[in-house]
């Protein structure tokens, strides 16, 4: 399990590498966190190419970040999540509120 | 049915276990030649049940889960036990996005995966005694 | 030594579940990182453990095999125990090239592979009731 | 597990792909058997490139058709095995009747 982060413009781009389960999940929620109180982020965009596996713990992480950016007017999306992620996210209903696109140029054009 | 193989396993309720009872039911149905997405939604559902069994179950104590598999010419049948503290309401902790630790940003989503990617899921549970999942999913790309 | 993490594995005696043993040791064991080599070398051990219990404990009757593995700091033990016909002459059984199945290409080398690749073999046998094999290794990657 | 076979000469070249186990072996020996009586091969090739994993059950599957082969007047040779697998054909003195070459065209100039 790791995590990448990059900035285009506002934007704090997350890659996240690995497994994506509860053992992982405290790890990239403080390295997410830390990464947006260092940058003068306002959108976070999660790179999900390399998450090889996410439980719902997943859905609780992203949730929970959705909600800390959305109150500061920032927008939330989601790139790249393979098949089996994409049902995931789609059974829960967390594509009514964080799209999910397939590339992060499209994403940034979103916004 | 015909039993074709069964495994029993035990292991400790330490989060590092999630990864490795995935891997367990995996490599044990892969016997029977499924799918990569039927191989994915199985590991996905052991992973939720045996998260659950961690957090909710023994809250993070430690305690023991167990795990038993069974094989059938194109189903499969798994069962995650805990020792825990049990359910109250399995009625209502069923529901999707019911959660009674969202403090830990669990999603309540765990039960309504489990039901979604296996064909059956039954929840038995005592409280003060603990809790036992039984999933059962045909395997539909066997015989095929 | 403090125990890190434990499981306790039952599984039929059947020649498919060689290779499941093989990957649940490899999952469980590299949650210390190890190396490959060593990941191999246990991989290996363990197979030749639990090809025994099939062909020679249970001589290809159903049986139950049990594969108990414990994590340490750096180091893991691993036993693989049958209820089989157990071994009449350990000492003899543990001669490089000694095989009781000649006729079905034995090599007679199993354990040989499973003192080198482990630390420390342990066999406890008893003609008719059984055979319990316990390996040991120190992870000399760790803490490195 | 698969075996895919090659013939050079009078040499059989027996690519075995996948992982050599006592639950893999019967359906090994029985392939290399059955081509070993079809063609008129005298000298054998055990291609390991793809070998992914052995125990001693491909020692005994290996001696066993080095042993027929012998009987025949001909050779039997290794190519292409991994650090592991050396190690187990050493370990248990196999390799002072099969030589282990680094590749096809080594094993073949030895004859
Ligand atoms: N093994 C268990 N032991 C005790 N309670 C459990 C167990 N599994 C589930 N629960 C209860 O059921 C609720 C819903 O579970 P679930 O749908 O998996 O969502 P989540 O894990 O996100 O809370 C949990 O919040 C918990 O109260
Ligand atoms: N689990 C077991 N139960 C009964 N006999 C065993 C068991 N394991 C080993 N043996 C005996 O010890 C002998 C040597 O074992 P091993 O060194 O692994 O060689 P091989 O399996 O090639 O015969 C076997 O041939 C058998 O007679």
């Amino acid at each position: 399990m790791k995590i990448k982060f990059l900035n285009r413009g506002n934007t704090l781009i997350a890659s996240i590498i690995g497994e994506m389960d509860h053992h992982t999940a405290d790890y990239l929620r403080d390295k997410i966190d830390g990464e947006m109180l260092k940058s003068s982020t306002r959108n976070v965009i999660f790179d999900f190419s390399k998450v090889v596996f996410m439980d719902s713990s997943g859905i609780g992480l992203v949730i929970g970040r959705y909600k800390n950016i959305s109150k500061l007017n920032g927008k939330t999306s989601i790139v790249k999540a393979n098949e089996q992620i994409r049902k995931i996210f789609e059974m829960s209903g967390v594509v009514k509120l964080i799209p999910i696109y397939d590339n992060i140029d499209e994403a940034i054009n979103s916004y | 049915m015909q039993i074709l193989n069964e495994f029993k396993l035990e292991f400790l309720s330490k989060s590092s276990n999630e990864a490795f009872a995935r891997v367990v039911a995996a490599a044990f149905v892969s016997q029977l030649d499924p799918t990569l997405e039927e191989i994915a939604d199985i590991k996905t559902a052991v992973s939720e049940a045996v998260t659950n069994a961690i957090i909710h179950g023994y809250e993070d104590n430690r305690g023991v889960i167990k795990m038993n598999c069974k094989l059938f010419d194109a189903s499969v049948e798994i069962s995650v036990i805990d020792e825990g503290r049990g359910i109250d309401d399995v009625e209502k902790a069923r529901q999707p996005m019911y959660t009674s630790k969202p403090d830990l940003e669990r999603s309540g989503m765990g039960f309504t995966i489990m039901e979604n990617f296996m064909d059956r899921l039954e929840i038995v549970s005592q409280p003060g005694k603990g809790t036992s999942v039984n999933m059962y999913k045909t395997l539909k790309s066997i015989g095929k």
